[in-house]
């Protein structure tokens, strides 16, 4: 139907975004249409690209830290985890299990943050107000509990090689606690509000459906592959720091469409909610910082490092030199090979599933620039 | 009769109105964004317009000067007749309705024999202007607003007129205020369940308003049919589209609700129009929270809820009332 | 509850080409497969073939060679792999001749569009056969600009930054003997 | 047929559901602070830029100008001098500034001070006009603290 004669001459271009309200920031993405059908959506990335791999080979890999955090602004923490975690891999540095424990604390909190608020700005693509607000109203309460510790509030530089800046305190632990018996309540109002919501789930059941060999061709990691029923998730599959000591499901999705992206997040977030009271029960003793060369040196030869951060797997593959900066620093983003199936998947379908889709794949256009 | 003859000439009795209307159009337009505001607000547990007067009370008359100052900016290449004329088109025919709508037994500019089929062709005229924004802005987006915009009103006149007619069989008459003096015992919404709610959403939908925003829809659209249109152009295009739901609600309390009766109070023929518009903004209010709670249908599906659903509905409960108003 | 690596024969799928065994631990990684040009697509097929998913596509800058079959270009191309249902990481790396051509596997690799397309506008590598090699994370303006070619004086070779044993222990010697200045915790 | 009936059954269910959940928040008090008017108190762990430490009892700075937080700053904003004062032994600061148009807030500068010389500083209020102005002179601050 959607090659007859008269769509093909009647063919035209929409350039949604760079300030289109739903391509989340600085995403264009050049629609060829016909009416209000999608023929091919060819995304133009690059708007916020600010090199952070050569900036890493221009410093100590030290310095590299904050960069780190400013990738992906919503979900810093488990970009600093899988940077420490490299060096650390590099250089042999034993990391104390306190550390550990407190690093995987607060990288499952940024999760739940960065999933609120992809929550909400997925219902405001689809049209919902609202959910936006109640999203932001939880999420300030993480914040406020990661400011406390680490000192910032969205761009994190809070792990150090060796171990974290600085120790968790009573006050941390109550909060957060008291956090997640809230947050507990918090999930039936969006259920009610939200998941059981009839529009909702017209808007997303059957819409975007990714195969588990499309998911395979393009590389794609994180909820987005686990709504397509393929149970991969790096803390399981790839388990690094103290997530093997853990007891967590891996929620997977039936068909792989919108609506199973979504659920698979939120039933992830219950799960980090899982990891987060195991590590708050199980909370060793100890120091929290090792000792560390101060002029680290990088042997020469190559380094993977893969961690699950919110919207999937972030590899760091650093090639070293002898010297403490990195000869090649290449950081792996999961949204950059998430997104790369929009073309495929956005192929005749309507300019609002193409809105929906595009909210289910939790874009953070700096991250996938970088 | 013996009113009508100590009344100054019918003419000036309409200019009175006319004047009254349009001043209360404004009104509203203002009452209307402040609540929608404050609900808004409310149900996102923030304090919605704080700074202007007294809990931001004077938030939308500011706001109002401020749209009168901006320039009407007119982009290049759009079709300037077609660009000027759509937000008036957008904004006469919600005056007309008003004038026929029996706000109390006394306080109504003119009641016409025909009075509803005059508010429902009225309704449709407004679709007029968001094509004519839409086609006059040389805007793509824009386009997509123009054509959602007819293709949802055609959509959901059916619905409404049905609705309507419900209401029309079981008094047989299309006067406004027959309407409401036939329900002086028994309002017509507990009689006729079904219509009322038909109408309640074949409205929403007639007056563009979340979940049935489409042609504005801005995480789409980015503002649909309005997205080129600034200061006064915008403005009114925004008093219009309050004014229909303040139409739309009105129409749904003389047909449904009962109109001005209520409890006595003196000057009952004239103080009626109290209860009247505690039902209307009642109505309103709900819609209000309506658009705060839902997510936006898809195209689409919009056109299937109204030919699937609404319509056969409509039909069936036409039927009944049929047959039980012959009985 | 770890996947075991050991179970599985991973290491012989690939035995047509020139693979070594690594230490997990250390790099990352399990199985470093040396390339040929012309076998950069064979490898990437039978990747697809045994189901395993790319990871990514880049590339890095070092001192050109004299080698018997020519100059090469000094640009190395790098492609990881990695499985969906075990823990299995592959790295093939491929040396860029001087025609500064690889050929590309965005077809059996629908995702490896991107990745070649930004590691043309970093390095300059021209994939052969990518139907739309267009600038992404670059502006078209700066399609002759690579910002991550290395200065020549910047350059190392090959062999200062590839894996031996013995240069992790020299580092490690300096490593585990922290000076009196480390940072306490 | 019945399944036509059940979906307006279990639609319109879920959204006289999702309606009580937004009457509900109507009626709950607000959570939002109405910022320049109230102002939450901030966390002493709070990271703004870097202050010299102003020592009690000397009344003056602790930095011994040795240049560390200089050298490892990744972005190149600290400029720190030191002069040799006719009569002492060591250098005593004279300049010490702070391009906060560049910081990024990493804290590596306050971790490798051998002397503990430098703090956060609460400051989270931070705009101006113009670049210039975010170009502090640390030493200055600490000059005007000073009892």
């Amino acid at each position: 139907m959607l090659e007859s004669d008269f769509q093909k001459q009647n063919r035209f271009f929409l350039n949604m975004g760079p300030q289109h309200p739903s391509t989340h920031g600085v995403l264009l993405i050049v629609l060829e249409m016909s009416g209000e059908y999608v023929l091919d959506p060819q995304p133009v990335l690059g708007f916020v690209h600010r090199m952070h791999e050569k900036m890493a080979e221009s410093r100590p890999c030290g310095g590299f830290m904050p960069n780190t955090a400013r990738m992906d602004y919503v979900c810093a923490l488990p970009y600093n985890h899988g940077y420490v975690s490299l060096i650390e891999r590099k250089t042999g540095i034993e990391v104390p299990k306190r550390a550990e424990y407190i690093r995987v604390i607060t990288s499952e909190l940024n999760r739940v943050a960065s999933h609120l608020l992809w929550l909400g700005a997925y219902l405001l693509d689809l049209g919902a107000f609202t959910p936006i607000l109640y999203g932001f109203d939880d999420r300030e309460h993480i914040l406020d509990i990661l400011e406390d510790i680490t000192g910032s509030r969205l761009t994190y530089c809070y792990y150090r090689f060796g171990g974290v800046y600085q120790d968790i305190d009573d006050k941390f632990v109550d909060a957060t606690r008291a956090f997640i018996q809230r947050l507990r309540k918090r999930f039936v109002i969006y259920e009610k509000l939200v998941t059981k919501n009839i529009i909702f789930i017209k808007r997303t059941e059957n819409i975007g459906i990714v195969s588990p060999d499309m998911a395979l061709r393009y590389g794609m990691t994180g909820p987005n592959l686990r709504g397509s029923g393929i149970a991969y998730d790096v803390r399981k599959n790839e388990p690094y720091s103290v997530y093997p000591e853990f007891d967590f499901e891996v929620p997977v999705g039936a068909q792989g469409d919108c609506l199973d992206r979504y659920m698979v997040r939120i039933r992830e977030m219950e799960q980090s909610l899982r990891i987060i009271e195991q590590a708050l029960d199980r909370l060793p003793e100890g120091p929290v910082r090792a000792k560390v060369p101060k002029n680290i040196k990088l042997s020469p030869g190559d380094c993977n490092f893969a961690v699950e951060a919110a919207r999937g797997e972030l590899s760091y593959y650093l090639v070293g030199d002898g010297t403490s900066t990195p000869y090649r620093l290449k950081v792996r983003v999961p949204s950059y090979s998430n997104l790369s199936c929009l073309p495929e998947l956005g192929r005749g379908i309507l300019l609002p599933d193409l809105v929906s889709i595009l909210g289910s794949f939790d874009l953070v256009i700096p991250e996938m620039d970088r | 009769m013996e009113t009508i003859s100590i009344l100054p000439p019918e003419l000036i009795r309409m200019l009175i109105a006319v004047i009254i209307i349009i001043s209360f159009l404004f009104l509203n337009a203002i009452m209307m964004g402040y609540l929608e505001r404050k609900i808004a607000g409310h149900v996102q547990r923030r304090p919605g317009p704080m700074e202007v007067g007294f809990h931001g009370i004077l938030q939308m008359v500011v706001d109002g000067v401020k749209l009168l100052g901006k320039e009407l900016l007119i982009p290049f290449n759009v079709d300037r007749t077609l660009f000027r004329v759509a937000p008036l088109l957008s904004f006469t025919p919600v005056i007309l309705p008003l004038l026929v709508i029996p706000f109390s037994e006394k306080l109504q500019a003119r009641d016409l024999s025909l009075g509803l089929i005059f508010i429902v062709s009225m309704g449709s005229v407004n679709v007029m202007a968001l094509l004519v924004a839409g086609w006059g802005s040389n805007n793509k987006y824009s386009m997509f607003g123009a054509m959602r915009a007819v293709a949802q009103s055609i959509a959901f006149e059916i619905p409404i007129l049905l609705s309507m007619l419900a209401v029309v069989l079981m008094c047989n008459t299309f006067s406004l205020k027959e309407i409401v003096g036939a329900q002086q015992k028994i309002w017509f919404v507990v009689l006729q369940p079904v219509a009322f709610l038909i109408y309640v959403i074949a409205g929403v939908a007639e007056t563009n308003r979340a979940p049935f925003d489409l042609p504005e829809a801005e995480s789409e659209l980015t503002a649909g049919f309005h997205t080129e249109y600034s200061g006064m152009g915008f403005s009114l295009f925004f008093i219009g589209e309050y004014t229909n739901m303040f139409i739309v609600a009105s129409v749904a309390t003389v047909l449904f609700l009962g109109g001005w009766h209520g409890p006595n109070l003196p000057y009952g023929e004239y103080l009626g129009v109290v209860w009247f518009f505690l039902k209307v903004y009642f109505l309103l209010f709900l819609m209000i929270m309506i658009r705060w709670t839902y997510p936006r249908v898809r195209f689409d599906q919009l056109l299937n809820f109204a030919w699937k659903y609404l319509v056969p509905f409509s039909f069936v409960n036409i039927l009944i009332t049929a047959v039980l108003v012959k009985l | 509850m770890a996947p075991e690596t050991k179970n599985f024969k991973e290491d012989i799928l690939f035995h047509e080409f020139n693979t070594t065994e690594t230490d997990y631990n250390q790099r990352g990684y399990h199985l470093e497969v040396a390339l040929e040009v012309n076998q950069v697509r064979k490898f990437a097929q039978k990747a697809y073939d045994e189901g395993f998913y790319l990871v990514f596509v880049t590339g890095f800058h070092v001192l050109s060679e004299e080698t018997a079959e020519g100059t090469t270009s000094g640009l190395n191309g790098v492609y990881q792999f990695a499985r969906y249902d075990r823990l299995y990481r592959i790295k093939g790396q491929v040396s860029v001749p001087e025609d500064m051509s690889l050929p590309s596997i965005c077809d059996i690799y629908q995702g490896a569009s991107w990745h070649e397309r930004e590691t043309r506008d970093l390095y300059g590598i021209n994939f052969e056969g990518h139907p739309n090699l267009k600038p992404l994370l670059l502006s078209d303006e700066d399609r002759d600009f690579h910002p991550l070619l290395k200065e020549e004086k910047k350059l190392k070779s090959l062999e200062a930054v590839s894996w031996t044993p013995e240069a992790l222990e020299s580092v490690d010697a300096d490593a585990k003997a922290p000076s009196s200045d480390s940072i306490d915790s | 047929m019945k399944q036509y009936f059940s979906e307006i059954y279990t639609g319109g269910k879920s959204l006289v559901e999702g309606l009580g959940v937004t009457f509900k928040a109507l009626c709950q008090p607000i959570v939002t602070v109405q910022y320049p008017r109230e102002e939450i108190d901030i966390t002493p762990n709070y990271r703004g830029h870097i202050d010299l430490v102003l020592d009690p009892e000397k009344n003056t700075f602790l930095c011994i100008s040795c240049g560390m937080c200089e050298k490892s700053c990744p972005s190149d904003c600290i400029k720190v001098k030191g002069k040799k004062m006719e009569g002492e032994k060591k250098k005593t600061l004279v300049l010490f500034e702070l391009d906060f148009t560049k910081c990024s807030l990493c804290g590596t500068c306050v971790e490798v001070c051998p002397k503990d010389a430098l703090e956060y500083s609460q400051e989270y209020n931070l705009a101006a006009f113009s670049r210039e102005a975010f170009h502090f002179d640390i030493l200055k601050r600490l000059e005007e603290r000073r009892t």
